[in-house]
């Protein structure tokens, strides 16, 4: 059937809201709202106020009570609108929910499932545009996946439900509204691999969630210069498929990473590490990386569109490593 | 309370400004002129309007997300609102902050901030600073009901009340956070006894009579600035309009809307000078055209602003010039 | 307020476990056997033995990194516990928690949280797990007076007010926060007052009586399992020693430190027993020497507990088991 | 004179206080107990309470009051106890310190310094042992600095005190206690530049703040194999001093970074990316990192010995790429 990214979230919602009464929803205007991006509309009326829950502006307490239910036997998926809003809550899931299994000796696990929306490209200026998931990626103890396509949006949270530890779901807000084809019985799917979305042989593309499309673009633009790109989606960003994108990178010989993080200090910086770490004897060229420019995001919509990643700044990356 | 008519057409002048603005900017949006999220004032232009003319040029504020009509009331130029929002470098913030990210040096305004609760310690600090430098001066902290919920809000009304600073807590209660009711999000709904629980006084005011909220607001910032430590008004006020631009409002009842439309601040005021013989007919037309001037002229200069670089993209992220 | 004779010296025992395992703790970190920060609970044992006592074996417990006390008072193994303290795998958490993280499962103990305020909201998740899986169970949270600055504890108070959660917030008030006097702290010092400004039932105890809190947690705990929604307890007690091993102490003086030790809460007891008739000395000398035994043992045990071999440094960060 | 680095710290504290009467010092227990690490032992008798300003456990509000103090013409020298809580400030400190210069369009800089501890090696545990300086580090608007000899720990303070901008200070806790000698006339040092520690010809090992010590010792250790090691401090870890560290390695051929962070998504990571992106050329091999094992830090001494880098996997590293 056709569907768009934001039906395919809600499908997997009411699917887990219905397949198991342990879990619900948690969140700032998930019920009577129907979700800040529309995503949760209707699940208020057919689950009720107690599994669809409205929570106040309090989002250390309600993600930290996310936490609490879980070791309390429920499977809570709690929404924080957006990964800016998460840095009011990061003491929770840094300090709790990734250390309690450990900390306790292996007593306590946390079956937590946190959903956010992150990314930018909708001129919401320098406070509601971050992409913070590079840094959940640094965190021992959890997980972090980011969905890119219907599929994953359809049928990574059922798979994030059923871990024993937290998981982070990142949804780049650019995506709820793009539609495609979806299997009618399109279910739960792997969180542990990196997909190869388009393969190519001269040069591999390391993308994720608001990025994928913007490196399959580009890929697509390459082929004008004779250039056979290979675009790798990340899917889960903790922990990093390694064998993946190395097995591609030895293939091709050289890479681009893309991220819509800050250059420094970004996710991107890590796959280049790795990729060097792993593959530097295969490497005709050093791994290019673009990343958004050093800036809180400006206001202005030419402004905002420069700081960001481009198809066309991947595809200028890709042929500057030549080849 | 007698009003002095000066007074009285004063306050008529500038809620009408702040409303005529903001319908502006509706037109603007759907012309996809301004984009962004857009936070309209509509409704509540007694709550700004009464605060400001009880400050000094000296005072200080801070504000939210929804800052045209604190902006406007502050003494901020409309085109320089309005190119902000059009994202030119005539804006208040060269367009790298949009509508929800207002600032003014000459007016001590301190923004616009988008993260609920965000603004509300940076309050107590320019507060302290100007106590530790033995200035009389009051900061005016303005935000929503919602924020009441959040940490922020708890951490900074202990500190103000502690070190006794001169702010002036303005809680803008609207009813709604979003689609979250009072009711939903506080378990104690009578805030100004909530501040009072913090050593705050703290007293409630009719958030859509302007002149209750002006005679308020004096007392409060005579009380602030004699050293009497924070206090804490409770503006009870209501937002004519959706949320953000658009939202499905399912969360309030027609009816509802319809009651606190009888009580529109503009109409109210305009009763009670007609009554008092102080605003004939073309007294109220003549004003409408200055305010429709003013405003033709702020929206064709912002028109012609001009675009900031893309070169200087990375400008103000550190400063020029040592300070 | 009679007491029971077996009661009596129950709740007598309990404290001088406490007070004596604290005691060998002093030994141990001088001998370097115990590493790391060590919180003592000299001085505070009425509070956590008074609430323990109300408390069923299916309740829950969640508390701060000054936890020895509350994990004896509920039932943890000493050897367990000074096991931890030793690092070994016999341990409460194998030797990974330490003394600020005591955890477990069969009691539902829940920790040992080092971040001040970080468990709270913990304490309102599992509440809910409780509420909404329909269990008449309680959890007692504890925290310190200085916890009742940080944003954690407002949105939960609130969180559990709004939700009717069964929560018993148990506030330890030592009067300070390492060297933070509550004046120094709060704006208000009366913090049961403050609770009742979230529509929370709370009234002060004398924490140097067990009596009064065994008491006042009854019943307070009744009115939480029947539905009556969170209450809160300000247990005022003191602590006799530095807030952690070492600290100058130049934040109180010798004269109020004696004042409080001439109502420790052992000797109270132990007078009012006597008096009673129910104690006598021999009594006494057998209790002490049951406790002697006991944590001859428990250090004995500890010490030949075995080291978790270094090739396991990173189990524990996930689950081993799908749960 | 000899001296330690807390006293350097100390100094350089007591020299601001008394050049510059905008400066003062904001925290947890900075005054009456003489800060949780001593470092303000003193000062409050010096300066009194309103320049040595203990605070309540609310690190975001008294962190934003730093922000808005400096707003107001201040110079806040803020202390954040430690880098694990300071997770619960990150909000003022990402979305308002390091954003108001650019969301205003240049009008408001924010000239406030933060300090705080890092690090990990006293048995502190998973919520104590954090080194999230590497996060801070990604933040464009914010500079970042690790001072790791006793000339840096006193002369970084006034430097970071006299930029316009915020600067975090980061002092990992195991350096408090090392003891030197220190010039009677040190006083400010830049804090632009990574400084070569060691000279050498074979091998570039990139360090900072706690691992400069382990890093200056392993080249020690080197020379036993004939390898002659270069030890660069990175001192500044944002802006990163990129051409002092690629102009050692393109003189070594090759390199290894040394990071207390959890290895992925390390700091150590972006500087390994950087090397690779402009040296890639002139490497022999592979820049390889010694970082922290991907864990919650365990109490247990064995175990957190082997989670954290050290001499010996600094040298073995080093010897893995040959030369
Ligand atoms: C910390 C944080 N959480 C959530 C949001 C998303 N959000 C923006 S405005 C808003 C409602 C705030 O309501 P209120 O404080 O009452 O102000 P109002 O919009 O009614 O003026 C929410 C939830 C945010 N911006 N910041
Ligand atoms: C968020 C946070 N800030 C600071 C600290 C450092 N610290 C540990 S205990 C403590 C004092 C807490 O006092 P209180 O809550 O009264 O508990 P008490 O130690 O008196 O039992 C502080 C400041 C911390 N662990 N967590
Ligand atoms: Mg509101
Ligand atoms: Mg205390």
């Amino acid at each position: 059937m056709t569907t768009t990214y934001r039906e395919a979230v809600r499908a997997a919602l009411r699917d887990a809201l219905t397949r198991d009464d342990r879990v619900f929803l948690m969140g700032e205007d998930v019920g009577r709202y129907g979700g800040c991006f529309a995503v949760s509309l209707g699940l208020l009326e057919e689950f009720g106020p107690d599994r669809v829950r409205d929570a106040p502006l309090s989002e250390s307490a309600f993600v930290g009570a996310g936490i609490g239910a879980a070791l309390g036997g429920m499977r809570p998926i709690v929404e924080v609108m957006t990964v800016n809003f998460s840095l009011l809550a990061l003491d929770q899931i840094v300090n709790n929910a990734a250390t309690l299994l450990h900390m306790s000796g292996g007593q306590f696990n946390v079956p937590l499932v946190v959903r956010m929306t992150t990314g930018a490209g909708r001129q919401l200026a320098a406070q509601h545009s971050h992409s913070f998931e590079g840094w959940y990626a640094h965190v021992p103890g959890i997980r972090v996946v980011a969905p890119a396509t219907l599929e994953d949006a359809r049928g990574m949270l059922w798979t994030a439900l059923c871990d024993p530890d937290p998981v982070l779901v990142f949804e780049h807000g650019s995506l709820y509204n793009i539609e495609g084809e979806l299997a009618d019985d399109a279910g739960a799917v792997d969180i542990d691999r990196a997909a190869v979305r388009r393969p190519g042989r001269d040069l591999t593309v390391v993308a994720y969630g608001g990025t994928l499309g913007k490196a399959l673009a580009a890929a697509d633009q390459l082929t004008a210069d004779g250039i056979d790109a290979e675009v790798v989606d990340l899917r889960t960003l903790r922990p990093l498929d390694t064998a993946t994108i190395v097995g591609s990178v030895t293939r091709t010989h050289r890479a681009v990473v893309v991220d819509e993080g800050w250059r420094t200090g970004s996710l991107a910086a890590e796959v280049s590490a790795r990729i060097t770490e792993e593959a530097f004897y295969d490497l005709d060229a050093p791994v290019g990386r673009v990343c958004s420019a050093e800036v809180p995001m400006p206001y202005a919509r030419h402004l905002e569109e420069a700081a960001l990643p481009q198809v066309a700044d991947i595809v200028a990356a890709a042929k500057e490593l030549g080849g | 309370m007698t009003v002095e008519r000066a007074e009285g057409l004063h306050l008529l002048r500038e809620m009408l400004r702040i409303r005529r603005f903001e319908e502006r900017c509706v037109e603007l949006y759907s012309a996809t002129e301004i984009r962004g999220f857009l936070h309209l004032y509509i409704g509540e232009e007694a709550v700004a309007v009464g605060v400001m003319g009880a400050l000094a040029p000296e005072d200080a504020v801070v504000a939210t997300y929804r800052d045209h009509g604190h902006a406007l009331a502050r003494g901020v130029p409309a085109e320089a609102i309005m190119a902000e929002m059009l994202g030119k470098v005539e804006g208040t913030s060269r367009g790298r902050g949009g509508s929800m990210h207002l600032f003014d040096r000459s007016s001590r305004f301190y923004g616009g901030n988008a993260i609920v609760g965000g603004g509300i310690p940076l309050a107590a600090g320019l507060a302290l600073a100007d106590a530790m430098q033995g200035r009389r001066q009051v900061t005016a902290c303005f935000f929503g009901e919602g924020a009441v919920a959040e940490g922020e809000f708890h951490e900074t009304m202990n500190l103000a009340a502690l070190w006794h600073l001169p702010v002036l807590f303005c809680c803008e209660n609207n009813l709604y956070a979003m689609g979250t009711a009072l009711a939903r999000s506080e378990a104690v709904t009578d805030l100004a006894m909530r501040a009072t629980g913090y050593g705050v006084p703290a007293w409630p005011v009719d958030g859509m009579d302007v002149l209750a909220v002006a005679d308020a607001a004096r007392r409060a910032v005579v009380q602030v600035r004699d050293g009497g430590g924070p206090v804490f008004l409770e503006l009870r006020t209501y937002r004519f309009r959706a949320h953000s631009m658009y939202d499905p409002e399912r969360y309030r009842s027609k009816d509802e809307v319809e009651l606190w439309r009888r009580r529109d601040p503009i109409a109210l005021l305009t009763e009670r000078l007609r009554a008092d013989g102080a605003l004939g007919d073309d007294d109220l037309a003549a004003m409408e055209d200055e305010v429709a001037a003013e405003l033709d002229a702020a929206v064709a200069g912002a028109r012609a602003g001009t675009l900031e670089p893309v070169e200087d993209l990375t400008r103000f992220v550190t400063s020029e010039v040592t300070t």
